[in-house]
């Protein structure tokens, strides 16, 4: 199992996710530059403010060459996980539906969260046990997940919405509580908190773990 | 050498900060009348903040030296040796004027600055600690103001750059209400081996300028050397506002990381105050070499620029490497791949001399030692004020006010309410080290490599300085050094900032004068020298007065383990609660004191600094066996205030009885270095009591808080004690 | 050619630094000050002005959330008639 | 009335998101796009048109790096002339 780490000049959080993904596979980064994947098995989008967040979040990052190439090896199947500014960058680039918008509280804001697993049998959760509540630290200023009301009632009745935010937690207003998406296809997952951060006990939680655990299961053709 | 115009005249160096004696001074050295260049490089050079004119005399008492010690003062950083070949390199630096006319941006940069200063070492920015003064935010709408901007530009740079805020310190006190506080302190890691200074050497290298491109940022002091092309009607071409960008200097930190990785370079400097006129100068001072500099070959980001703004020049998010001939197209190479691109401004030389070139044309030429090294230091005239000089503070406790509201209004006081509405708002796990984030224990904790952690910790406290410069400064030290015990960290080393007001004043240089003698005993006595800081002296105004002296202390310290890092919250129910050390609580300055609006005494109690040390020996012994569920040092509320943050944290409450006492409100709210809260089990605490005096109060457990002494008992619901900590809330809309 | 792009949160669409806007203009004494929004604009020089649709959809907004118009400037700054 | 304030970064001070802009534009294959900058735009309806200079020095913008432009608008939503 080899993930690939996306490197944007301003991404933060890449190399936790790498080492995150390194717990159960190999992991390499990829350079924004560079369309070559290096035969990865799975892509992770990082966090962190890619060009800045600059214009918009994820805005420009999604132009980049190795996103030419994510879109591709998406389209193809391939498992892409998209953190936080991840997620805004495969929102924009289309891979994924709907957009995020500044936060509601209007600032910055960490915070530790429980997120409620609402799909448990997708390729980036069927580790977690059903219902799990994972306590993951979120931390962004462009989190309010956004999608049109119609798109918002396919996504709950298709199973495409994975997690929610404990409403009580929902701080940056993201409607009906939505913090993480797949795709129709279901091969292409974002979220906003960050599971790369909860994957030792010394520094957190280790729920984040069941996501990258989820997809080395997939990534083998294991179905739970 | 050429001279076009006529040179400057002596009313304009003064107009530069420049008095008539150092402008004379200048013409001796050069044995002429200086250009425009050259003046507005000496004016840079020879100013406060670059030459330490006030405060180098002071600054060579302190300790420097010790065994944990690679770099002390001198270099852009002090560093310390962190175990297992790394070394860790840190510093405080203040942003105060910058942050008190655009707080966003003021801070925003400072953060960036004190960044650039760790990793011009070669050292990977690990971890950002700020520390805040402002005025009362309940009162004072400037003040709310200037703390909403410095927090988010605080956050805004180190969230966006992806180095963790794991820690800092916030007061407020009408002092500051005209001139804020906004000091930063940076921790950087790196290989032994692998640290670069900033000395250039090998004559005929070549100065390499990469990052942003220059404007006219932070010139405005200059302009009086303004020729026509550039008149009065252009002023706002000349922002008095520096705006940071903190993606390109994530972007500089990854290049100037690789540069040394791939061993392409021989020393790095980064662009800071007085920007390349004194990166260049320094670098040819430590050196002893001279540099040749090419101002038309520095890339622009406004047309036409005069040679002596480019000089002075303070854009931001700069840096400048000395680079050995054959290796200068490999270091374009990857400035390039980074998007920093650099660009060939200069080189080394052995003339001993700065000389700056435009388009071939000498129009600077000035000996290194002349700018860097000959600028006179002065003596202070230090002398305690006869009468007091802070006006007391409004009170706002009401008078027979009982022990229970007098606890509630601590908690909800803006220097003692939780500060989590304003550290919400940084990002303190980015890089994934962090093992204690804010509030969960006195310092933070990041764990390195191989097991060992590393705690830091940021203090101050202006009002006890004010009311006795020396013993309160003594008493920031030890906090600092209790914070750290408290984590199970023993001190590596100090970083300090001195922010004060006018040093000509003699009420001003006796604080300056007796808070660096207070520092440098206190630190000699932990064995934790100071190994770098930085100076801020004029904040004062002509109707606001000075500003409390503030000697701001940062610590960094080494744990064997950092799974055994300690934890502030009380974790066990039935755990015994027990107050250790060697306290001596007084009301003297305090924060009840103040609501009281009691004005400040002339002096505060003596302190045994071994005692105090001892005792944060046991702690941290204590904490590093695992003896303690929890250990949490005594500050500002006192031992009452303290029990509270215990019970705070753990979301567990505590029944405490204090039996009788002759002195219930100085037992429950007086401060004073030295003392503990710990809790653990019985027979625990029992061991660390053959260690360090200590006496056991009560128990963990409940959902109140229960403290009885002398009979009265005050007794307030976790919730309710939960609400009056969250008090600053209301200041983040 | 000297272009501005006026970009906007579309309408329905929460726009929290709007509302921000609009209550504390009451506290600053601003009656009477409704239907705040806030946007951003994009000013720039283009050689072909043809392009800048294409420019607004595929990177200056995101059309799910935002709604754009362009305008070209004279050389007095103004939007031209 | 229809107000616009068109608020933008002063002349001289470094505009970040301009420049992230102006770099992105030729990858995307848009040539010859030039001095961007990247500002804010407020809309509102005020009663009291003339409060809204004082209205941007106190709240709107910010004087030390931001210029700004009042704009009362028709109600087609266009510059009066
Ligand atoms: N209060 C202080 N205590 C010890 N060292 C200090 C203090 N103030 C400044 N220094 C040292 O003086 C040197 C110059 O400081 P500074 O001008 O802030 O450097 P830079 O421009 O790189 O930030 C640094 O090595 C700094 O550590
Ligand atoms: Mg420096």
């Amino acid at each position: 199992m080899k993930f690939g780490v996306v490197q944007f000049p301003g991404s933060c959080d890449e190399v936790d996710a790498q080492a995150a993904a390194a717990r159960v596979g190999e992991a390499v980064l990829l350079w924004h530059r560079d369309r070559d994947l290096q035969g990865c098995d799975a892509i992770v989008v990082p966090g962190g403010f890619s060009y800045g967040d600059y214009l918009r979040a994820g805005a420009i990052a999604r132009f980049s060459p190795a996103m030419e190439s994510v879109i591709e090896f998406a389209d193809a199947g391939g498992l892409v996980l998209g953190i936080c500014n991840g997620f805004q960058v495969l929102c924009e680039a289309g891979l994924l539906p709907g957009a995020l918008l500044p936060n509601a509280n209007r600032r910055f804001t960490f915070r530790q969260v429980d997120l409620d697993v609402v799909n448990g049998d997708t390729a980036f959760t069927r580790a977690c046990a059903p219902g799990e509540r994972l306590s993951i630290p979120a931390k962004h200023s462009w989190g309010r997940y956004y999608a049109p009301e119609d798109q918002l009632d396919e996504l709950e009745a298709a199973g495409h919405v994975v997690l929610r935010y404990d409403p009580a937690q929902n701080f940056n207003g993201s409607l009906r509580d939505i913090a993480g998406v797949t795709n129709a296809a279901g091969n292409v997952f974002g979220l906003m908190p960050h599971p790369e951060h909860a994957v030792d006990a010394l520094t957190g939680s280790t729920d984040g773990l069941r996501i990258f655990e989820s997809m080395a299961l997939s990534a083998r053709g294991v179905h739970a | 050498m050429p001279e076009a115009a006529a040179p400057p005249t002596v009313d304009e160096a003064v107009a530069l900060g420049l008095t008539r004696d150092e402008y004379a001074l200048i013409l001796d050295k050069l044995g002429r009348a200086p250009n425009q260049v050259e003046l507005a490089m000496f004016s840079l050079l020879w100013s406060e903040h670059c030459a330490y004119k006030h405060s180098k005399k002071l600054l060579r008492t302190l300790p420097t030296e010790g065994e944990h010690v690679l770099v002390g003062p001198g270099e852009n950083a002090g560093v310390v040796d962190a175990g297992n070949g790394l070394a860790c390199a840190f510093k405080v630096e203040s942003h105060n004027h910058p942050s008190a006319v655009e707080p966003f941006q003021g801070a925003a940069t400072g953060v960036g600055g004190i960044l650039r200063d760790i990793f011009a070492l070669g050292a990977r920015p690990v971890a950002i600690l700020d520390s805040l003064r402002f005025g009362e935010p309940a009162t004072s709408e400037r003040s709310r103001y200037l703390l909403d901007g410095a927090v988010r530009g605080i956050g805004h740079y180190g969230n966006s750059i992806g180095v963790p805020t794991i820690g800092g310190e916030v007061y407020f006190e009408e002092p500051y209400e005209q001139n804020c506080l906004v000091n930063a302190m940076a921790l950087g890691l790196a290989e032994r081996d692998k640290l670069v200074l900033s000395a250039a050497v090998g004559i005929g290298n070549q100065i390499v300028l990469y990052g942003a491109s220059t404007g006219r940022d932070g010139i405005g002091g200059a302009s009086v050397l303004a020729s026509a092309e550039l008149g009065d009607a252009d002023e706002d071409k000349r922002p008095t506002v520096q705006v940071g960008d903190p993606f390109e200097e994530s972007k500089l930190v990854e290049c100037s990381l690789q540069l040394l990785e791939q061993g392409l370079i021989v020393a790095l400097q980064d662009l800071g105050a007085a920007g390349i006129t004194s990166s260049a100068s320094e670098m040819a001072s430590k050196g002893g070499v001279g540099i040749d500099l090419h101002v038309d070959r520095v890339p622009l980001r406004e047309a036409d620029m005069e040679p002596f703004e480019i000089m002075v020049s303070e854009s931001q998010e700069r840096m400048l490497c000395v680079v050995e001939p054959g290796r200068v197209d490999e270091v374009i190479a990857l400035t390039d791949r980074w998007e920093v691109h650099g660009t060939v401004v200069g080189e080394v030389t052995d003339s001993g001399h700065m000389r700056i070139f435009d388009g071939g044309t000498l129009v600077g030429d000035m000996p290194v030692a002349a700018l860097v090294d000959d600028c006179p230091i002065y003596d202070l005239a230090p002398e305690k004020p006869s009468e007091p000089i802070y006006a007391p503070p409004a009170a706002t406790l009401a008078p027979g006010a009982s022990m229970r509201v007098a606890l509630l209004e601590l908690i909800s006081s803006p220097n003692i309410a939780s500060r989590r509405p304003l550290f919400d708002q940084y990002d303190p796990i980015v890089q994934s080290r962090t093992v204690r984030r804010p509030e969960e224990c006195d310092a933070a904790v990041l764990v390195l490599p191989g097991g060992g952690g590393l705690a830091a910790s940021i203090d101050g406290n202006g009002r006890r300085v004010a009311a006795d410069p020396y013993w309160g400064t003594v008493g920031v030290v030890l906090e600092c050094a209790s914070n750290l015990a408290c984590a199970g960290a023993e001190p590596l080393g100090t970083t300090n900032n001195l922010n004060f007001g006018n040093p000509e004043k003699p009420h001003i240089a006796w604080q300056l004068t007796e808070a660096v003698r207070g520092i440098g005993d206190a630190c000699r006595a932990l064995e934790a020298p100071i190994i770098g800081g930085n100076v801020s002296l004029y904040n004062e105004g002509a109707a606001a007065g000075p500003i409390y002296p503030t000697p701001v202390i940062g610590m960094v310290g080494r744990l064997p383990d950092a799974e055994r890092a300690g934890r502030l919250g009380f974790t066990q129910e039935g755990d015994a609660i027990a107050i250790a050390g060697h306290f001596h609580p007084s009301l003297a300055a305090s924060e009840l004191a103040k609501l009281r609006g009691e004005a400040l005494p002339d002096g505060l109690p003596e302190v045994d600094i071994a005692a105090v040390r001892a005792a944060q020996e046991a702690i941290r012994e204590g904490v590093r066996e695992g003896l303690l569920s929890s250990a949490h040092d005594i500050a500002e509320g006192g031992f009452a205030v303290a029990v509270a943050e215990c019970c705070l944290e753990g979301g567990i409450g505590a029944t405490l009885d204090l039996g009788p006492s002759d002195d219930p409100w100085t037992h429950l709210f007086g401060e004073g270095p030295g003392g503990f809260v710990v809790s653990g089990h019985p027979t625990a605490i029992a061991q660390l009591a053959e260690r360090v005096s200590l006496d056991v109060f009560g128990v963990v457990g409940g959902d109140d808080l229960r403290l009885t002494i002398a009979g009265d008992e005050v007794d307030v619901p976790l919730a309710e004690l939960h609400d009056a900590h969250d008090a600053l809330r209301r200041f983040f809309p | 050619m000297r272009a501005r792009v006026l970009i906007r949160p579309k309408a329905g669409i929460l726009d929290p630094q709007g509302v921000a806007v609009e209550q504390a203009l009451p506290a600053l004494g601003f009656a009477g000050v409704t239907n705040v929004h806030v946007g951003r604009i994009v000013e720039l020089d283009v050689e072909d002005a043809s392009q800048l649709d294409e420019m607004c959809r595929r990177l200056l907004a995101n059309p799910l959330v935002e709604d754009y118009d362009v305008q070209l400037l004279g050389d007095d700054g103004h939007a031209a008639p």
